[in-house]
Order: structure tokens, then C-alpha cells, then sequence
């Protein structure tokens, strides 16, 4: 396949930085615990459920760390409490976390045993907790085994074909997404409700309302998760399940996509601070703990770059996108994951009527293939210039398809011709992967054919983007993460450390702070 | 995965509607152009046709400039109208799907003889194609042509046939069944010629000692029919059906004359 | 080339019809799923609603099988409906196009004190490229923002803002106007969002002391004064007008309290 | 920009054969004329207007040349006998023909003079004729200077934009093109209506009926020169016309077309033959005529061997296009045309679901340009697999685009979302020429930008069509034209040496026979 000529000088000098960026904010996260962190630690070794609170349905994990926070108790750990609880109580996990909720129990004022006893229990806790992601990863190896693995890791085939179902209610959501792999989807990403990422809990059950999406609920992940293993057995490919683990519910999230076996999460170190005004401190923190938990369950992320570009232009700013990815690669080493889980996310969102645009995104495209060759990479459509004009927004779908096949990108999010209109049609969905099938099959190995001229346009530009990304990381080391993020390092957008959603849920650990899934992960 | 099948909308089909991303919301693309320049009042008047059209919540997704004077429409909407799809009734060609070899078979136990066709591309149609994948040799995906059955005499006359000279061949050669291939469609001058043919017949007065059939990707059985035709063939047909409707026919006639 | 362009039809305002290749043929395009497996009686129920819709010389160009139990159809028609053209009238935002430079004059010399304008994208809508577009330094297409405007104190809020928020800041810091962002239209969570802001005001007694103005891919002036806003704006508005318009009406209400 | 290695000594044998093919069919072709070509030569000297017949408008020079036809005097050349008249009557040409076609003087009866005498007048006549013909050419070039030419000869630059109109009505096809040629169009062709090419005769004056296209007649040529030099003007392109100068007036549009400054015809040695069944005698000699005058009016000729490609399957017949474009580049030589007014026809008619199918028509386009350097190409969009969904149909076209735009096609007729529909409507048009502005734009450069791997995939596509063309020449030089055409040479269609339509309108040439424009042009 076609390689460019890239600097390698810049491209190790760009990994030192990014590694010097995050070393910089390790401290920060290592010290640091979120509500959302202890209610994830419940949820792993099984505390359930959830109660009728005015009307809505709040889940158990909320009401306890609830507790614990109103009686300042929470920086031990909820894990520290909650295994004293069950020593004291020999209580069911179910029966104490009921209990507690109800305010029955409150989980501080029981005794307190001994640090080891009390660890014994809750190592005990994690590992039974770990064992069941395991044999998950398991039987999904085993699926991928018999019913086909459309993913190639050397991604000499075609991109594996992702698209996305947001009708608000999951059982339509099923019938659209078993159309989708009917028509040759490899796999299905279930769009959140526009609201979600700002919740601080997880809604329960299944759920028939939403706006611009579908509510991630663990109810909604089993019944999808078991309609494309249908779907998957039906069409002799495993399907890959995608949601959402971002926002206030990082962590939760990857939690429930581990027990439920999903495959792909969108998770990103900066997406919640950059989009959705999320504390600087509890993103961080929370995207941590995430990845440890999806690097163990084998699940692949997509990281949010591609967004930048939706608000950023993206002639000019591909040089974020790339300094981006340096950090988020970063991130994700630190949080034991291996490259192959990482689907860096980029995108095609430069303006179609650019002279020589094609030629731009292939560069960068196949730039972003060079530099992270054994990640699956996440490329993403255009959706800023999409216009109301369906067959043109059509084309551009299509050249981008082209340059997916042609610069071996791992997974192809398609664009769909309604972009600027609404969220997928039935019809839209069908006539998108109809294209994919086509190009990638027509130009399937196109890549192989050809190669790019030395200094060349294409060769020029990449080298061009690479040498803007040292730039901006040499001025991210300089300036530290956050102050660069203050100052607009990123999609054009500015954040501050003490501004921002959920830093209330942030806390400081305790030096008796229990939670043995960060040995165990 | 009947848990919850019974938590979503079914199919009304007594009231079918489009569907876009949900049961029955009736979501319908349109475009269109107007020989007015892009004005807000171009859009509205967009909009007014789309309402007659018996749309609602209409979105007009793009207004073009197609040209000095014309503009392009893209518009979204939801369709009120619904059919009673229970009570729909197609006139379909009825003959059973056979092999050359069992069609073969019929003729040759049935009536003995070799059944004569005719096939031509009448008027200025010179479009070939199609009336070739129906009778020579090579067939269409994968279906051998009329020619190759064994039972059968199969000639293809070709483009641009005049009807007169492919209904005098008809008798020369006294065919059983006529194959007319029309593709052009224009102003209609597909139905127009195969109207004509079929006066011409009736002249004649061999309308009833031949089957006659029609085809084309534009042409249906329920088209054939108005025009006078026994049976016609749209996009995708292969040989076989053909020849076994023709046998099909010839029996039925043979049986009640 | 008026030699003969006399010669062929001219548009019929007061009987508008789409323009395929010919003036007054009609045609149109439409495409739909529809909830039943592909057949000829699928084909047939596609047909009789593209009738419903007042269509002619229906062609169905193609039924594809999108899915089980799904087939989605693209139809040309020739429509018999048309519209009154010389009728038609838009309620329009009515003011003059300015440039930043006379807006800003005109603020000195007629109001004589900055105009405080407030933006938010609210609700759960964290779409604010458009609001930006419209606030921002930047500005839209070569068209700077408002806060580029010596004479403006804008201020954007970015998203996802709550009603109750957006009109206490408002009252705080005593604006002049509101201008609100929406871009999610699932549902009309937009419409639903927007008369909620005007209630809210109501009940604060606020609703005639500010310039409401909306704005969004889906925003319409009609809609927007359907949800009892001042004004609406839609794709591709560029910053001046919007200036423009809040100063006009600032001074119409200044004239007449 | 981007080469393929082909064998030179393969081109080279090629060239040789089709070379022989041609030659051995010239002798034929210099001791015949026909009736279109005796109705030519009196068109180019002024003969105009019509006589009604039957209420149908029947041109003055077919009364002539019927006339001639009847009195068995044709064989010695309309000029002859019409120089002659005019020396005997001292009457105009108008006057002359007039008589002759209500009967009043029979040409044939009016005493001879001297063959010197008569030679003079007809020589003087012709050289009249032709000095107004390079009045048109010098005029075009004119144009073309002050409205830029959007054709570039280097083919570095975007192909040129041709589209076609077919609304029946000539007045309708003005609206059409000019707005074609707003959206971006460079070419205009208006096609012609079904029957037209089966008629004996050129219609006369303005017609608004036609099926499938409009009549081609000197009026209508009028209307649309006249409709494009203003497009041209108001959009600062000079716009291209086009028509057809084939079927049985071949020669005679070719006069007309020159008298009216058209730019493109679609000119071909066998089309008639193979797609219109007519005698292969008749076209051949009609076929030479036409190109002495196209080569002389500066007009680019289009080959039609895409048509090949619609009937049979374009994956296994491409060596029959090869072949057929060598054939017709040496007849064209042999009428004195240029290479750069040869506008060979191919076409991407690949199935677009075979495997890699961008490769293969990369592969002959990028051939069919190496192969013929100076020619500027007419690339044809995909027809034959072109199905009623029109979203895909799009797709096809905007991948043809794109192979258009790599291999540097000199003119690239657009496709259309509703090939399979109808004639196309305005907005089929407009979102056409809009994907191809697109396509052209974003991919301009990449052809410059890329180089083909040795023995890949498209080089060895490439290599394998020009064997099987080289050996497909061999058996046509064996056998002879004729009988390679009886034995199914080109598009799977035969035809006999005696069979087809127009063989009663060949005669053999008089040793007196007059005609000074085969001397002239
Ligand atoms: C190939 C082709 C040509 C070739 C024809 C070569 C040949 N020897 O046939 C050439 C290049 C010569 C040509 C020329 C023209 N063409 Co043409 N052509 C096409 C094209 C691309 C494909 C048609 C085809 O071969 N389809 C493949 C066959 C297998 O499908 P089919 O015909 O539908 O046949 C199947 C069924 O319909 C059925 N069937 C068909 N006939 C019969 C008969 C019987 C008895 C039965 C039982 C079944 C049956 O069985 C077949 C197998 O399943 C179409 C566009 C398209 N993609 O459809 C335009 C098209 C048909 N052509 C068109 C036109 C206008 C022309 C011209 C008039 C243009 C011009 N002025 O130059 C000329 C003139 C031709 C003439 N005098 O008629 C238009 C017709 C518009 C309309 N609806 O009126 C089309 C639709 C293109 C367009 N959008 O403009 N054309
Ligand atoms: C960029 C983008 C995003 C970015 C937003 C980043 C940001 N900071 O804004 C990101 C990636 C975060 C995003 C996320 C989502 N998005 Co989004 N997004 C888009 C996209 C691609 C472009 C929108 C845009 O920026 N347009 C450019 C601006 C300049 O145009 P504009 O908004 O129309 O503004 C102009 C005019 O409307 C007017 N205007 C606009 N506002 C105002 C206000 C006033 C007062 C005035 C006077 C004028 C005015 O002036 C502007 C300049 O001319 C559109 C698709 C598209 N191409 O339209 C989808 C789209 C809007 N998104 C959509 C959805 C569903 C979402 C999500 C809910 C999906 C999900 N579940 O993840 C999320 C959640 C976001 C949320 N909570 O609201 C849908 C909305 C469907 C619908 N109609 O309901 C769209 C249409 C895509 C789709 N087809 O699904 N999105
Ligand atoms: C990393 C990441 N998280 C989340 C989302 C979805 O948005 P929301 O915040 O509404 O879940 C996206 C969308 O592009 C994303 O890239
Ligand atoms: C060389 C040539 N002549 C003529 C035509 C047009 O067909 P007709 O014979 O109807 O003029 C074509 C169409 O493709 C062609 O390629």
C-alpha cells in the first residue's frame, strides 16, 4: 500500500512532547477520584437497580455515593465502605445497596474493620467483577472466530463500514440497525439523546424517547447487543455494538460496555472539556479510569478529533487534529491500552470547493495512516459543508469513501446525503452503505497501485501539517495542557480549570482510599 | 426477537404509509424545479405544491439556482395519504417458471411441432439490445435465448422493424407468437406503435392466430394489455419466462378454439 | 433572442408547474420506502400514493429491496397541480441592508448609547457554529460579528443554555436584545424550546422590554413569529442583517413607547 | 502527469495493420461518390431551400440530384452538369436549382461544353465555397481568443464539459443549453431525433417535434450558433456545438455544419454501418467525403466506438475500441484531418460491480490517452449497467468524473442520474455539471500527483487490451474490413457487403466525373 516520505525526526520529537504533556497532568489524575469513578466501582461488582425518585428512575449507585459524599465520606473509596458494609451486615450486595439507598443503612456510621480485612473483601469483589469481562472477551473472540471478522488489522481490505442508528427509541433503533447489516454494515454506533452526556447518572431500562438520539441505558445495550449477534449470525459477520463512553458518565459507561460486550466507544481525554463544558479536572480523571477498564475489555476507542474540524476549518486546523492524537495516544498507553484499541478519529471536512481537495485529504488522510499504523483509526465523514442539496452531498460521501479505501483507514463512519437535514433515514442509511459497497469495491485495491510523487503536492501538505503539529505541541509542553486549552489549543474553543460541568464530583483521594480495579486493571 | 416486538408500531397495511425512521411517520423526498429565479416566494410557492402533494411538516431542504429563471428543489415532508394495501390487485403474467428443458418437453409432447417466433424492434427503435437477450443463443444472466431451444424456431429481425413488414413476415413464416421490443418512449411513441400493430392486425385479421408480446424496461403487463398485446415484459426478464408463457398461451388456445 | 421566442410556451404564473424539460410538463421526482417486502403489489401501492399526490404518467424508475419488509422506491410523475405565483406573499424580516460602519452610525447618532445584545444556544442544543457566526469577532462569510461593533455590547453564551438562565442575564445586565441559537430539530424540540423562552418572558413581564430574535438551519421568520418571537433568521444570515434589523427595531419602538 | 509503460513496438505494429486495412479499402472508396455526396457538393456551392413534396419539405438538392439519378447522368457529378447549366442559362444559383427541381430545365439535356469550360466555372464555384468556409474557421479562432477556449491541447488542465440536449424542440434545446452552459458546460450536442439518420435528405427550417432528440437542419444550426456565441459572451467561454454527421446524410451535416460553424461532429468510419445497418460501401465513401470537409472547417471529429461498449461487454471487448480507434485514425489521416481534431470515442461502461473496476477503466483510459498523445479524447459516462436508482447512478458518473480528470480525457460527456430513465431534464443537467465542477476541481492535480506500479494490476490491464488489440488487427488485415465486419469484428454486430440501407445511392465515377473539392480539400 502507498506510503508517504514523512519526517520521522518530527514525528518522534512529536510523541516526546505528548508524553511530556501527560506525564504533566498524571499527578493531578492519580490523586484524584469522581463520583462517577466510585459509582463505576459499584456497578463492576454489581450493585444494580435503581429507585423512584420524584417520578424519575435514580439508580442505586447514585443514592449510595450520595450518601457517602453528604457524610464526607466518600474519598476513602465507595469500594471501602461498601465491602465493610457487607463484613458488618452479611448482607446480599443486593440486599445492602437496597438497604442503603433506602437510607437504611448509612454505609459510614457502621464500624469500620480493619484496612486488610476490609481490602480482602473488596479485592475479592473486583476480581469476581473482572472475571466476567474476561469470559466476555472471550465469546466475543470466539464470535469474531465463527461468524467472520469483518475487521482486517492489517488493513489491506476494505474499511469496515460504520454507521450510526438515532431514531430516540431502541426498538426502532433494532430494526434500522438489522437493515443496516442486511445492506453490509460491519458495525452500529447507537447515538446518544442529545442531553446524556450532561446527566451525572445512567438511566435505566429500555427507553422509546429521545432527541437526536437514543439514551445509553445497560437495558438498551443487551437489547442491541443481542439483535446484531442475530444479525451477525444471519450474515456470517460478528457486528461490532458502538456507544458513548463520555460526558459525566465516562467511566459508568465503560463499565456497562465491558458487562455487556460492546465493542467500539467513542472516548476521548478532551471531547467532554471541548464540546460539552465539562470540569477540565473531571474529565481527565474519569477518561483514566475509562480506559483502563476498556483497555482490559478489549474494547476499541474512537477518539473526537473529528469534531474539531465541525467548528474548526479544516484546511487550517488539521494540525490540531494530529497534536490531538499524539495526546490521546498518550492517554491511552498510560491507561494500559494497546494501539491496536485505537481509533484515533480524524475526518473529511475540508471545503469541497478548495482547489485540489481531494488531493489535501488524502494527504492527510494517509499522513494519519503512516504515523499511527498499527491503530484502527476512526475516519470520519463530511457534515460541515453538508448542504440541503442531497445528491451533491451525495458525491461528497463518495470521494470520501474513496479516500477511506485508498488510505487503508480502519473504520469508516459513512456520511449520509440527508447530513444537514436530519438524523439517518431508513432510506439514507441504505443508499450510504450502497455507495461504500461500490467504491470500496471499485478502487478495493487502488492503494496498492500507485505511489505518491516525492514533494509532491500531497507529500508537501502532510509534511506541512506535521511540521504545524510540532509547533503547537512544542507550545502544549511549554504552557502545560491546561493553560493551552484556556487558550484555544483546540477547535478554536477556550476552557478554564475551575470552569466547566461536574467539578464538584471531583475529590481528592484519601490516603485510605480503597479501589483495587486500579492494581487489577 | 419477540420480548419486545410488541412494544413498536406494526405495519398498518390497511393504511400504508411511507416510512422514514419510524413506523409511519411517511417521510417522502421530492425535487423538483421551478421556472421561477430563487426568491423566498419561489420557496413558498414550493411549499404550496408540496402541501397539495398532501405533504406535512414540510422542510425545504435546498432552493438552487439552477439556471437564470429556475430553481431547484429538494424538500422533505410527511405524505398523509395512505393506500389499503390489502385491497391491491395486480394483473400479473400467470405462467408457471420453467427450464428450457421442461418447456422443450411441453412442446414437443403437447403439440408436436416447433413453435415459430418472430422477435423485432419495431418503429425507429434501434435498441436491440433487450429483444437479443430474449432470443439469441447468449440469453440474459445466465437464462439461454429462444434460439437455443431445441423446440423452438426463433428469429430476430432486428431494429427498426416496420410493423407492416413484421406482420407480412409473420404469415410467411406463419409464426406463432410475435416478441416486440420497444424501448424508446418519448412523447409515448411506444404505445403509439404498438397500438398500431395491433390495428394492423386486426386488418389483417390475425389478431387472434398469433400470441402477441410486448416488452421493454418501460413496458408492463398492465400496458401490453391496453395496447391490445396478450402479455407484456419489463426490466430484467429472462428468456425462460418468456418461453414458457408463449408455450403456456398456445396451449390454452389449442385446448379452446 | 427574441426571434422566435415567441415561439414556444411561456411560464404561467398564475398556473405554476414544475419544469422537467419542457415549459408545464411537471415533472417530478419523489422517493420513499415503504414498509413492505419488494413485489409487484409493493410496486403498485407506491403508484397509487404517488396518484394520491396528484401525479401523471407515473414512471417507477426503481424498487430496490433496502431491507426485509422494506422497499424503497424512486418514481418520476408529471404533477397536475399547480400554484397561483402572482398570490403568493412571504412575511419577511422588513429591514434595509446596512454595513457594519452605517449600523454603528446609526446607533451613535439615533440611540446615542451601545446596544447590549445577549446570544445563547439553549436548551440541550450545543450547536453554536451558527450563534458564533452571528456573535463572534469572526463573523460569517467576510461579514464580522457583533461583537465587532463599536456601538454593541454582544455578548454569546455559548450552549446549552437554559431559558430561565438566558432571561435573568438578560434582566441583569439589561439587554436589548435576545438572540437565540437552535439547531436540533428532533421531535420540534426547537419549537417547543422557543415558545417556552416567550412564556417564560411573559410571566416576567419582560417579553416587550427586549428584541427576540431566533435563528437556525430550520428557522423561519414565520416560524419564528409563530413561536412569538420578534424575528427569525435561517441559513446562511450574515451578521449585518441581523444588526440591521435589531436597530431598526429598536428605534420603531423607541418612536412610538 | 501519469504514464503507463505500454509496449512500443506493439503501438507501432498496430498502426502498421490498421494502416493496411485502410489502404485496401481506398480504392473502393476513390472510384465511388453517392448520392449524399453529389447533394453535398451542390449544398457547399450555394444550393438551398426546399420544394414542397407531398406536404413535406423536400431540399432542392435532392430534387437535383434525383433528377440527375433518373437521366442516369449522376456518375459524372452533380457539379458537371450544374456548372454547365449555369454556363448555358447564365442563371443564378438560386434561379438554376429552382428550375431544375420544378422540372423546368433537365441538367443532363442542356448541351455540354467543354469539359476545360466547364471545369473552370465548377473550380471557381468551389473555391468560393471553401474561401467562405475558412472565413468561419479564422472567425472561430477570433472567438476563441477574446472568449477563452476552455479546451487546453496539453490536456493538463480539466476535460471539457459536454453535455447534451434532446428536448425535440430546438427552441426548448436553446433554454436548455444555456443553462448548461451557466451551470458550467464548455460543449453542447443536440441530439438528434431517432429516425433522423435513416433519412435521405436533411430536413429544412426550425422544428419544435422530435423523439428522442431534434432534428438536425441548417436553421437549427443557425439557432444554436447563434444562442451559444451569446452564452459564450455572457459567460466568457466560447462554447462548443455539436451534432452528427452520420447515417446517410453524413457528408452533407458535414457541409452544413461547416457553413454553420459547428465545432464538434460525431463522425465515424463504421458506426453507420454497425449501429444504423447501413451499406458498408455507402458509408465508407460518404465517411471520406465528410472528413476532407471537417478536416478543412477545423471541426474535431467523435468517433463512436463507445456505442461498441453499450452492446457488447465493455470488460471483455475493450481491445474492439482499441482496434476500432486505430482504423479510424487512419481514416481520417487519409482525408487529411489532424490528430488534434480527432475526438476517438471509449467509454467507462465496466460493470460497476466487478472487482477493482476503477482499476480496469483507469487502465484503458490512462491507455487510450499514452496511445493517442496529440488526440483530444471523447471519454463517454457509463450507460449500459446505469439502473433507475438514480442516487447510484450519480455515484457512477462522479467516478467517472474522477477517472476523467486522472487521465487527462480531453472532452468528458457527463453522465446522467437518469441514464436509464429519459432524455435528461434541466435539473438532471445542473446537478451533473455541478458533480463534475466538483470532481474536476478536487482531483485536478492528481494525475500529476501519482505513478502507476510496474506490472500492477492497471498496467497489466493495460498491456493485456493492446495484445488482444494487436491481434484482433491481424485477423481484420487478414481477412479484409468487410468480411471482419460480416464475421462480428466490432460490437458482436454483422453485417454483409451487400446488405444495409443507402447501396442504391453508390455509383461508380465516371472517368469525366467532376467534383474540385476532392482536389481542393
Ligand atoms: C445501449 C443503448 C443505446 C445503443 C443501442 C445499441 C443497440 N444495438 O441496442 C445506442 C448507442 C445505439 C443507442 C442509441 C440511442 N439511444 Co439509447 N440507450 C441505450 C442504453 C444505454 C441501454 C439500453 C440497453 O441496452 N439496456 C439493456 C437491455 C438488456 O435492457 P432492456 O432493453 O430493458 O431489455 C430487458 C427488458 O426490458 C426486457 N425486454 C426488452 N425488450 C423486450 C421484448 C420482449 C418481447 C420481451 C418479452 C422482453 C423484452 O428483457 C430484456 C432483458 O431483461 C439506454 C439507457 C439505459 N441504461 O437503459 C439508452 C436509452 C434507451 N437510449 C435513449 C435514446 C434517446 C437513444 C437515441 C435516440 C439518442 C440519440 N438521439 O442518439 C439513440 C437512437 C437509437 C434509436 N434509433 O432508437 C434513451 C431513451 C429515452 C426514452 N425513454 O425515450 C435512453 C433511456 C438513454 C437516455 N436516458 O436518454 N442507445
Ligand atoms: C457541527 C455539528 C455538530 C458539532 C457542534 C459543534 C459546535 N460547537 O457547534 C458536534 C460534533 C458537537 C455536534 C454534535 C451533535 N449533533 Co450536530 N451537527 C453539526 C453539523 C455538522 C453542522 C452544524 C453547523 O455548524 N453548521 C454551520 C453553521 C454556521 O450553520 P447554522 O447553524 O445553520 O447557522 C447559520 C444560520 O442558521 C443562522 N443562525 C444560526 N443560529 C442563529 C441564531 C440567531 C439569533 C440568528 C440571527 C441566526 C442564526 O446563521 C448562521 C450563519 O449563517 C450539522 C449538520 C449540518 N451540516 O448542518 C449537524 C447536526 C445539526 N447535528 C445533529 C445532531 C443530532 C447532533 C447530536 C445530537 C448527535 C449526537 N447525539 O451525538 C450531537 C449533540 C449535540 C447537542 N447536544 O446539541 C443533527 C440535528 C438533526 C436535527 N435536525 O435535529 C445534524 C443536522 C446532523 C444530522 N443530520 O444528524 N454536531
Ligand atoms: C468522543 C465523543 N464523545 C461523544 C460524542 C457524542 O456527543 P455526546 O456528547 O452528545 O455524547 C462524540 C460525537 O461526535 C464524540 O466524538
Ligand atoms: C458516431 C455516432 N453517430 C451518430 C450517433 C447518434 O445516433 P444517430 O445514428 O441516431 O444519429 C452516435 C451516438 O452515439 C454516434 O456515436
Amino acid at each position: 500500500m502507498a506510503h508517504l516520505e514523512l519526517n520521522q525526526q518530527t514525528i518522534i520529537e512529536c510523541r516526546r512532547l505528548a508524553t511530556q504533556v501527560v506525564s504533566k497532568v498524571k499527578p493531578v489524575i492519580e490523586s484524584h477520584t469522581t463520583v462517577a469513578i466510585e459509582r463505576t466501582a459499584l456497578r463492576l461488582i454489581g450493585v444494580t437497580g435503581a429507585l423512584n425518585k420524584d417520578g424519575l428512575k435514580y439508580p442505586l449507585v447514585n443514592a449510595i455515593v450520595d450518601q457517602l459524599r453528604e457524610d464526607r465520606a466518600l474519598s476513602k473509596g465507595a469500594l471501602f465502605w461498601f465491602a465493610n458494609g457487607l463484613l458488618q451486615s452479611n448482607d446480599t450486595i443486593e440486599g445492602l445497596s437496597n438497604k442503603v439507598a433506602s437510607g437504611e443503612v448509612r454505609l459510614s456510621q457502621l464500624a469500620k474493620l480493619s484496612q486488610g480485612d476490609v481490602r480482602k473483601v473488596a479485592l475479592d469483589l473486583c476480581k469476581k467483577a473482572l472475571k466476567q469481562i474476561s469470559e466476555n472477551r472471550e465469546h466475543r473472540n470466539e464470535l469474531r472466530r465463527t461468524q467472520r471478522d469483518p475487521m482486517d488489522m492489517t488493513f489491506q481490505s476494505k474499511p469496515v463500514i460504520y454507521v450510526i442508528v438515532a431514531t430516540g427509541n431502541i426498538f426502532e433503533d433494532v430494526i434500522q440497525a438489522k437493515a443496516a447489516v442486511e445492506a453490509g454494515a460491519d458495525a452500529i454506533a447507537v447515538i446518544r439523546s442529545t442531553a446524556q452526556s450532561l446527566l451525572d447518572y445512567v438511566p435505566e431500562g429500555a427507553t422509546t424517547e429521545g432527541f437526536g438520539g437514543t439514551y445509553a441505558t445497560q437495558e438498551n445495550f443487551r437489547i442491541m447487543r443481542k439483535a446484531l449477534d442475530e444479525a451477525g449470525a444471519q450474515f456470517g459477520r460478528y457486528i461490532r455494538l458502538t456507544n458513548y463512553s463520555s460526558g459525566l458518565c465516562m467511566p459508568e459507561i465503560a463499565a456497562l460496555a465491558a458487562i455487556e460486550r460492546l465493542d467500539f466507544l467513542l472516548n476521548d481525554a478532551m471531547y467532554g472539556i471541548l464540546f460539552r463544558d465539562i470540569n477540565m479536572k473531571r474529565t481527565l480523571v474519569d477518561q483514566h479510569f475509562s480506559r483502563m477498564i476498556n483497555g482490559y475489555a478489549d474494547i476499541c476507542i474512537q477518539t473526537g478529533e473529528d469534531n474539531y474540524l465541525t467548528t474548526a476549518d479544516a484546511v487550517e486546523f488539521g494540525h490540531q487534529v494530529l497534536a490531538s492524537q499524539f495526546i490521546n495516544e498518550k492517554f491511552a498507553l498510560e491507561a494500559h491500552m494497546k494501539e491496536e484499541q485505537m481509533c484515533l478519529g480524524h475526518a473529511a471536512e475540508m471545503d469541497p470547493w478548495h482547489p485540489n481537495v481531494l488531493l489535501l485529504e488524502i494527504a492527510r488522510a494517509q499522513m494519519t495512516r503512516d504515523i499511527f499504523p498499527k491503530a484502527p483509526l476512526k475516519f470520519m465523514p463530511p457534515t460541515r459543508h453538508k448542504v440541503g442539496d442531497i445528491f451533491f452531498s451525495h458525491l461528497m460521501d463518495a470521494m470520501f469513501n474513496f479516500t477511506g479505501v485508498l488510505t487503508n483507514q480502519g473504520v469508516q463512519l459513512l456520511g449520509m446525503p440527508t447530513e444537514a437535514m436530519h438524523t439517518p433515514l431508513l432510506q439514507d442509511r441504505w443508499m450510504s452503505i450502497k455507495s461504500a459497497n461500490y467504491v470500496f469495491g471499485a478502487a478495493r485495491d487502488l492503494g496498492k497501485e500507485i505511489t505518491f510523487k516525492r514533494d509532491g503536492v500531497i507529500s508537501k501538505w502532510a509534511n506541512k501539517v506535521l511540521d504545524d503539529t510540532l509547533q503547537l505541541l512544542r507550545k502544549i509542553e511549554r504552557d502545560g495542557l491546561f493553560k493551552a486549552i484556556e487558550e484555544k489549543a483546540f477547535a478554536n474553543v477556550s476552557r478554564t480549570l475551575s470552569g466547566g460541568k461536574g467539578l464538584d464530583g471531583v475529590l481528592e483521594k484519601d490516603k485510605e482510599y480503597l479501589n483495587p480495579f486500579f492494581e487489577l486493571l | 426477537m419477540s420480548d419486545y416486538s410488541d412494544l413498536i408500531k406494526k405495519v398498518d397495511l390497511k393504511h400504508l404509509r411511507p416510512y422514514g425512521d419510524i413506523m409511519d411517520d411517511g417521510v417522502t423526498q421530492l425535487a423538483f424545479t421551478l421556472p421561477v429565479a430563487v426568491s423566498p416566494e419561489a420557496r413558498e410557492a414550493a411549499v404550496q405544491l408540496a402541501q397539495k402533494m398532501g405533504l406535512d411538516e414540510i422542510k425545504v431542504a435546498t432552493m438552487e439556482p439552477a439556471a437564470q429563471g429556475f430553481s431547484f428543489f429538494v424538500i422533505y415532508g410527511k405524505l398523509k395519504h395512505t393506500v389499503d394495501f390489502t385491497k391491491i390487485k395486480v394483473v400479473k403474467v400467470e405462467s408457471k417458471s420453467r427450464s428450457m428443458y421442461e418447456i422443450n418437453e411441453i412442446i414437443k409432447t403437447e403439440l408436436g411441432r416447433k413453435v415459430v417466433v418472430l422477435g423485432a424492434c419495431t418503429g425507429y427503435d434501434a435498441h436491440t439490445v433487450g429483444i437479443d437477450a430474449i432470443i439469441n443463443m447468449k440469453g440474459f444472466s445466465g437464462d439461454y435465448g429462444l434460439e437455443r431451444y431445441e423446440w423452438m424456431d426463433a428469429r430476430n429481425l432486428g431494429a427498426q422493424v416496420l410493423n407492416e413488414e413484421l406482420l407480412k413476415k409473420a404469415i410467411d413464416l406463419n409464426a406463432d407468437a410475435i416478441l416486440v421490443s420497444k424501448v424508446v418512449t418519448q412523447h409515448n411513441i411506444h404505445i403509439k406503435d404498438m397500438k398500431d400493430l395491433m390495428e394492423k392486425a386486426e386488418k389483417m385479421g390475425i389478431r387472434d392466430k398469433l400470441v402477441f408480446v410486448a416488452g421493454g424496461p418501460r413496458v408492463t403487463h398492465q400496458i401490453a394489455l391496453e395496447c391490445g398485446f396478450d402479455a407484456g415484459f419489463g426490466v430484467g426478464t429472462k428468456p425462460s419466462e418468456v418461453a414458457s408463457y408463449i408455450v403456456e398461451e398456445l396451449l390454452k388456445r389449442k385446448r379452446k378454439p
